[in-house]
């Protein structure tokens, strides 16, 4: 047997911008084991919030992640929202909706940024940013805040989007497509890139399903499963259609990603020329009643699940989170094993990790 | 109300798991519930591909054990670790075992999930 | 010792450690540098290392955990140095605060010498803390930023 | 005694050559990436502040072999200053990458060690490239002798120009840039964290760096001597190869060290050898005529 | 001075002496005494020949001699006979056989004995002679001196039962009798009977063990090396049927004109490659690691394997300016390449050593076979610049294998701190493997600067140099691999360790330093003995400078490479030296390592906590990348190709027979 290396990669590492460990075995540059430790983000938020009121937990879940926030205090919502069972306003749908895909614009282009960087891509990193800061002001016109934005309450959202700002969120959203279009053609079609993703860190069709993994890194691997199929707010209007990729190695992750991008704003435009008129907010009556429920939303990262179960106090008697994080480190262990040393980084990237989420 | 739902006891629980397996489901995830003297575990199936979840929940007394499923689905590792160490529920068998050092830290409090005193006087006054 | 002093005002090293904080801070620090915010302009590099900083940027609030990965880190960094609690948890706690997880802010673990607020704070006050930082260094050795 | 004073002005103004090019290169880096960058002098302010760090080390023997780098890398541009034997200069070279990557061995830590075996292995891939260039050097003008290239009036390109190809290639390693950042890089974001420089800090890293602006000179210098006569035109071109590697950093992501490996010697390897045959068949056919 | 035969006598016979008297005297220390008397009278005697120059010699009663000699080769043989039967390997039988009957016809059938006994010198004791008497009686003699205490530690570790030191240190010390007599010889029967002996001791050296895996490969051993003495014997009936004087001189003076020549010559040359374990009869080499590593040093550095480059490098001139030279060349610079490349794989120190050992053999090799008078200069240097490098390398892995108990290079790691002297030792020796300012790089500099005589061995030299470099310091930074926190105990190490390895430093430093007296002094006549025309290399102010005819300007000493010596020893002095003795002792404030911020303690600790916060241990490996570089990816190509090598060095010379008929 050839000597090996046993290093640590993480949980401070310049790649990686959450703590997380990977225990690697490497022979040469080859990875042969490897095992994730995690624990580094683990706050407690779960309890935390059983043991606040229910409309304070939206301000705590959306703090559950800083790059997809928005989405989690939506979730959130709803999910307390299918206690009652409490129907929100068209309107509010058609907003949630607009914001979801918003976060996710930013997200996907942040996620990229990442990638290419992990692969030492460092201009085009800083290009997909720049097209990044354009989706974050307009975020921060319509919701008040660059990152956390708390537009959600239970019951509906907390503020509209007026005409002029829709507007100019149209104008932004359609310069946005196309620059992020030209970027995604170099992206896709670079040799260097090509040669560092194509056919490393493959899930298989079956590997993914028996994984559990879920969102854009299961779509990568030919699944043709999202969340956002169920029709919840206003998708069911919208022209959706997953997307997929065939190869399961991280390029068909970063296609995939890239289509979604692109998919993420054209959701935006339609829904933009689709919202109805009317309130934003129902108002709800009382505490969660002593109800159970579980919601699955479509976050950037994948399949969000939130159960609750409420006592009739104002305090929720459970609250249990499973981000799509969560879901897919698992894959790791399988994508990692037989990789190089190099490709560590990028195949961890590809799963879009985000630790504070799988931590809570 | 959770849609799909079969209630079942913790023998069952590995032959109806290997009931989602065999039919390529995608294990979603579970959660666990303090009932006081007892836990409540919910196990989240998915038929994929599809967005169709059913569910499968067991409740068990807070010394007993309960079989790990990292055997037939790997990914479960995670959440059976944590519900070890959060809830303190004893699953045996477990594919890695993390030692109760997953999520938390030497220093941790120990079965932090479990409710407190206030807690259970507070979701009493509550429900009366 | 004058061109020092001056050079280590003009060059400032950052590190950047995520103690378990929501990506929100973390993300804005990546983002100043990009081409809106552009960091490098004060030559300030986020270096990833600890051996290589001067100026250490910690977002997110201490859990028991990643206190001591804090602790190790900021003992490895070389003299002079300086520590930046970036967002509204490092500095207490925040919204976590009554996590059982949550330790606090930054400065149980280490010395802090300069709090940058905000949920999340925004990169221009990330900026501002780095230099804010620079003037007290400036302070301390006696010479004008 | 003009070989001293050549010598002394050489060690003296190479860094501050090779850090105003740094410099440069940072500044036309954030140009290219729509950023506005550091100042021109901003390496020179690194350099200093690191000077004036605490001295900490992660073992003694690093120390040892990051002064042996330095005083290697003088002494191999002092050879091309001093046009001496290139042969020689091209070992010498090899020498102090050999120092670098014993530096990054001499402690126990996993990334520079996985940094000084990658850099073992840019050695393998660029190693070879520069002996052909100082066995182009021979074929063409019968010498190893530096002086003889600046007293030759054919200037080497003319005849060595896929020699100077594969340099080009090599160029990216040895100036770390992308797609060969590999055993280290100049932005902490890869992999190996700072690969085979993560131990060195404060005054150690400084002295890193200054190797590096000699580093910078010598290998411009390798480039320059292509036209060495009128030695302006060579510097252009030196200097066109140094923004034309900024390019090439900028438009490709990181390779990894097996591609690296194969490329240079399969692409670089054969322009040598082509370049060589070339050469003594040239010369095959002249004995014949 | 002592009279020449004497001289003589001492270096052949002498040996032959304390052998039996070491085998007698089961005494640690007399034995010892033994062996350092016998070494300094080697080592006296090596250097009375350096002053007393060229001669030659004949034995006063040469009918006896020739008698003993004759006897004595039979014996051999029939030994190797008798090992072939008793061991069930066929091959020795058969190669024995091939050798025994057609020696016996030769000298029997076909009357070439009398013609071997009229042979006038015997022995001819040139400048090439010299040189290669002071290697195998300094160097040498320093590994018996080391081999007294480390059998002693050897056989301590093994726990035998009954010593078996006396019968290691008989053949080790009859091995330097037999090697001054090989380089000595003219008359061909003398070279093949002191060939043979060589042979016969190293299979016994290599079998000393007795394990199953020593026999095993010492039989290898003796079976390649019995190719080669048969390819000898063919060589010697060739020659007695073209009636050329069966005497190196014969054959040398007959010149390049007879291309009949051609074919014993390439036979002969076989054989030296054989010996000299080139590609692809690199094996029995690396077999020979599993003997105690005194016979590896003797064996790589000063014995056995220089036999066969000497060989060569004597019948240089017979193949001058023919293709023969360039397949030599080929075959030669083919080694270099394959063996360093095959030694980036190899995970055990002594496999490293040894595929060093095949490549710079492979070089020396070639630069005979690119034939000028810098290649041969180059060639020369580099077998006094190996043996002592070479020397000291096995010497200290011995030695390190008596601190660690292990061979393994990851094994190893951290020995700084618990030897540090020995480390050191090391470290240098490794460095002059392959670094300037040391011998062996001037010998491949000057290689390279002549081989663009033959351009395709020029491209293999430049592709072994960067293969050379991955290995050495890949090993080199094991070693060195350490916590902060430094061992200051020097290690205590018996004198007989000590003394023959900081003899041998001194020796690589010595002839580092003074490579400009060591080339006029010794290797520049050495070099007018076996080429005539011409001096390539000028000693001029502190270098070395090559002359050569330019292509740019026709100015007529005109000056095609340079190597400032003394420069570059004062640049090594500043870059490692100097700090080593001031900075890296110094003590600096250390800070553990980065392990992305997870050590677990101190500086003098390497853990971090891993998964659920366990303690783990940070465990290195280098690079092997034993998937495309090791031997089962790469045997089959070098294999081969090397064999094709060969078969076209033997068709050029029957095709160059072929032309002369």
């Amino acid at each position: 047997m050839a000597p090996r290396t046993i290093t640590p990669f993480g949980p401070q590492h310049p790649v990686l911008p959450e703590p997380i460990q990977l225990k690697l075995t490497l022979e040469d540059e080859k990875v042969v084991d490897v095992l994730p430790a995690i624990g580094y983000g683990h706050r407690g938020i779960e309890k935390a919030c059983e043991l606040n009121e229910y409309p304070k937990n939206i301000y705590l879940c959306e703090r559950i992640c800083g790059i997809c926030s928005a989405i989690h205090g939506m979730t959130y919502c709803d999910v307390v929202e299918k206690l009652w069972p409490l129907e929100i306003p068209p309107r509010a749908k058609y907003l949630r909706t607009i914001w979801a895909e918003m976060s996710r614009t930013h997200s996907h282009l942040l996620w990229l940024g990442l990638a290419v960087d992990a692969l030492g891509f460092e201009s085009m990193f800083m290009q997909y940013w720049r097209i990044r800061e354009k989706v974050l002001d307009i975020l921060e016109m319509t919701a008040g805040h660059r990152v956390t934005q708390s537009v959600a309450v239970v019951g509906g959202v907390r503020r509209d989007i007026d005409d002029d700002q829709k507007k100019h969120c149209i104008e932004v959203l359609k310069d946005v497509r196309k620059e992020a279009e030209a970027l995604n053609n170099v992206l896709v079609n670079d040799y260097t890139v090509k040669a560092r993703t194509v056919g490393k860190g493959v899930l298989s069709y079956d590997q993914a399903i028996a994984l559990g993994c879920c969102g854009p890194h299961l779509r990568a691997s030919g699944v043709k499963e999202d969340c956002r199929q169920l029709g919840y707010w206003a998708y069911g209007d919208l022209s959706f259609e997953p997307i997929t990729a065939p190869g399961g190695d991280t390029y068909s992750r970063v296609a995939v990603r890239c289509g979604e991008l692109l998919q993420a704003i054209d959701l935006q435009l339609e829904a933009f020329a689709k919202m109805p008129e009317g309130d934003i907010a129902a108002k709800p009556k009382g505490s969660p009643p002593a109800n159970e429920a579980a919601t699955r939303i479509e976050q950037p990262r994948g399949e969000l699940f939130y159960y609750a179960k409420g006592n009739g106090t104002r305090n929720l008697e459970r609250l249990r989170v499973r981000t799509p994080t969560y879901a897919n480190i698992p894959s790791l262990l399988v994508m990692l094993p037989g990789c190089e040393m190099a490709d560590v980084a990028i195949i961890v990237l590809s799963i879009d990790p985000c630790i504070s989420c799988t931590e809570r | 109300m959770i849609d799909k739902l079969k209630e079942i006891s913790k023998d069952q629980l590995l032959a109806e798991v290997k009931k989602y397996a065999d039919s390529k489901a995608k294990f979603v995830t579970g959660s666990c519930n303090d009932l006081g003297d007892k836990l409540e575990v919910t196990y989240y199936f998915n038929a994929s591909p599809g967005m169709d979840m059913s569910a499968l929940r067991f409740v068990v007394g807070k010394g007993e054990e309960v079989p790990s499923m990292t055997g037939i689905y790997l990914t479960a590792v995670l959440i059976e670790n944590e519900m070890k160490e959060l809830f303190g529920l004893k699953v045996k068998d477990l594919a890695i075992d993390f030692g109760g050092h997953m999520m938390l830290a030497q220093d941790s409090p120990v079965l932090p999930m479990l409710k407190s005193e206030d807690q259970k006087a507070a979701a009493q006054k509550g429900g009366k | 010792m004058g061109i020092i002093a001056t050079s280590r005002l003009k060059s400032p090293w950052i590190m950047h450690f995520d103690n378990s904080s929501c990506n929100g801070c973390d993300i804005e620090v990546l983002a100043s540098l990009t081409p809106l915010y552009d960091i490098e302009r004060f030559g300030i590099v986020n270096m990833g290392n600890p051996k290589h900083t001067d100026v250490l940027v910690v977002t997110g609030p201490v859990n028991r955990r990643t206190a001591r990965v804090l602790k190790n880190l900021y003992d490895q960094i070389a003299d002079p140095k300086m520590v930046i609690a970036v967002g509204t948890c490092s500095i207490s706690g925040g919204v976590f605060h009554n996590c059982y997880n949550v330790l606090g802010g930054v400065d149980k673990v280490v010395p802090v010498d300069v709090y940058v607020p905000g949920c999340a704070a925004r990169p221009e006050a990330i900026i501002d803390g780095v230099v804010m930082a620079l003037q007290k260094l400036a302070k301390l050795q006696g010479v004008a930023l | 005694m003009n070989a001293w004073i050549i010598a002394i002005v050489t060690v003296i103004v190479a860094p501050f050559i090779g850090g105003f090019l740094a410099g440069i290169d940072r500044r036309i880096t954030a140009r290219l990436q729509g950023r506005f960058g550091p100042p021109i002098l901003q390496p020179f302010y690194d350099f200093f502040k690191l000077l004036g760090k605490s001295k900490i080390a992660a073992s003694r023997l690093q120390l040892m072999w990051i002064y042996a780098y330095l005083v290697l890398m003088i002494t191999a541009l002092l050879f091309l200053v001093l046009r001496l034997d290139i042969l020689l200069m091209m070992f010498i070279l090899g020498f102090a990458g050999v120092c670098f990557a014993l530096g990054g061995f001499s402690s126990r830590s996993p990334y520079s060690h996985l940094g000084a075996n990658r850099e073992l292995m840019q050695m393998l891939a660029y190693e070879p490239v520069l002996l052909f260039l100082a066995l182009g050097v021979y074929a063409q003008n019968g010498s190893f002798l530096i002086s003889q290239i600046y007293a030759s009036p054919t200037p080497l390109i003319s005849r060595l120009w896929p020699i100077f190809i594969a340099l080009l290639v090599i160029l990216t390693i040895k100036l770390r840039k992308s797609p060969f950042d590999l055993s280290t890089s100049h932005h902490a974001h890869q992999e190996l964290v700072k690969g085979i420089m993560t131990e060195y800090s404060g005054p150690y890293y400084a002295l890193i760096e200054l190797t590096e602006w000699y580093e910078i000179v010598l290998v411009l210098g390798i480039v320059s001597l292509f036209v060495a006569n009128p030695l302006w035109v060579g510097i252009i071109i030196a200097l066109a190869a140094y923004v034309l590697e900024l390019f090439v950093d900028n438009i490709t992501a990181r390779m990894t060290v097996g591609w690296m490996v194969r490329f240079v010697w399969s692409v670089g390897v054969t322009l040598c050898i082509l370049n060589l045959i070339w050469f003594w068949v040239f010369a095959a056919f002249k004995g014949v005529s | 001075m002592l009279p020449y035969n004497w001289m003589m006598a001492v270096a052949i016979l002498l040996p032959v002496v304390a052998a039996v008297l070491v085998y007698i005297i089961r005494q640690y220390h007399v034995r010892g005494v033994i062996v350092i008397l016998a070494a300094i009278a080697l080592i006296v005697n090596s250097i009375l020949f350096l002053l007393h120059g060229k001669d030659t010699f004949s034995p006063a009663n040469a009918q006896m001699w020739n008698m003993v000699v004759t006897v004595l080769d039979y014996l051999i043989l029939l030994f190797y006979i008798y090992v072939g039967i008793s061991l069930k390997n066929w091959l020795v039988l058969i190669f024995a056989l091939t050798q025994i009957i057609p020696l016996a016809w030769l000298e029997f059938g076909m009357g070439g004995s009398a013609a071997l006994a009229n042979v006038n010198p015997t022995f001819v004791v040139d400048h090439l002679a010299i040189v290669m008497t002071l290697v195998i009686s300094i160097v040498g003699s320093l590994i018996c001196v080391f081999a007294i205490r480390y059998m002693y530690d050897h056989e301590h570790h093994q726990h035998l039962e009954k010593s078996r030191q006396s019968r290691f240190l008989f053949w080790l010390v009859l091995f330097l009798g037999a090697m001054n007599g090989l380089v000595f010889a003219n008359n061909l029967i003398y070279l093949y009977f002191f060939w043979e002996l060589t042979t016969l001791i190293c299979f016994q050296l290599i079998a000393h063990d007795l394990t199953k895996e020593a026999i095993g490969n010492a039989a290898r051993a003796l079976w390649m090396n019995s190719i080669g003495g048969t390819a000898l014997i063919i060589a010697m009936i060739i020659l007695f049927a073209k009636d050329v004087p069966m005497s190196l001189n014969g054959i040398l003076s007959g010149g390049v004109a007879s291309a009949v020549l051609l074919l014993p010559v390439a036979l002969m040359c076989f054989t030296a490659m054989i010996k000299a374990a080139q590609l692809p009869f690199q094996s029995w080499l690396l077999g020979a690691m599993v003997a105690p590593t005194p016979v590896s040093a003797l064996l790589h550095s000063s014995t056995m394997v220089k036999a066969g480059v000497y060989l060569v490098l004597r019948l240089a001139p017979a193949f001058a300016g023919t293709r023969l030279s360039v397949m030599i060349a080929l075959v030669g610079a083919f080694t270099f390449m394959a063996a360093s490349g095959l030694a980036i794989s190899q995970t055990t120190g002594k496999r490293v050593l040894a595929y060093s050992t095949i490549a710079n053999l492979g070089l020396i090799i070639a630069c005979a076979g690119i034939n000028t008078p810098l290649a041969i200069t180059a060639a020369i240097l580099l077998i006094i610049f190996h043996a002592v490098s070479k020397g000291l390398m096995f010497l200290c892995a011995g030695t390190i294998e008596h601190v660690i108990w292990s061979r393994e290079i990851e094994d190893m790691e951290g020995l700084a701190a618990k030897a540090p002297m020995i480390t050191t030792i090391t470290a240098i020796g490794m460095l002059s493997m392959f670094l300037p300012p040391f011998g062996m790089l001037l010998g491949k500099w000057m290689a390279l600067e002549s081989a663009s005589v033959i351009p395709l061995a020029a491209w293999l030299f430049v592709i072994a140099s960067a293969a050379g470099i991955v290995f050495w310091a890949k090993w080199l930074g094991r070693l060195l691999q350490v916590l902060p926190k430094l061992g200051s105990k020097i290690e205590s190490l018996s004198l007989s360790y000590t003394v023959p390895l900081w003899l041998l430093v001194l020796g690589i430093f010595g002839v580092g330093i003074g490579v400009a007296s060591v080339y006029t002094g010794l290797v520049q006549n050495a070099v007018a003995d076996v080429i005539s025309s011409g001096q390539a290399l000028a000693v001029q102010g502190w270098g070395l400078t090559v002359n050569g005819v330019s292509a740019v300007s026709s100015t007529a000493n005109f000056a095609v490479g340079n190597y400032p010596v003394w420069p570059l020893f004062i640049v090594f002095a500043i870059a490692v030296l100097i700090p080593f003795i001031f900075v890296a002792i110094k003590p600096g404030e250390l800070r553990p390592v980065y392990m992305c911020g997870e050590q677990a303690g101190g500086t003098d600790t390497d853990e971090w906590y891993s998964t659920a916060d366990v303690k783990t241990k940070v465990q290195l490996g280098g690079y092997y990348f034993q998937g495309v570089l090791g031997e089962a990816a790469l045997n089959p190509w070098t294999y081969t190709l090397s064999i094709v090598l060969m078969v076209i060095m033997f068709a050029v010379a029957l095709l160059a027979i072929g032309g002369a008929l």
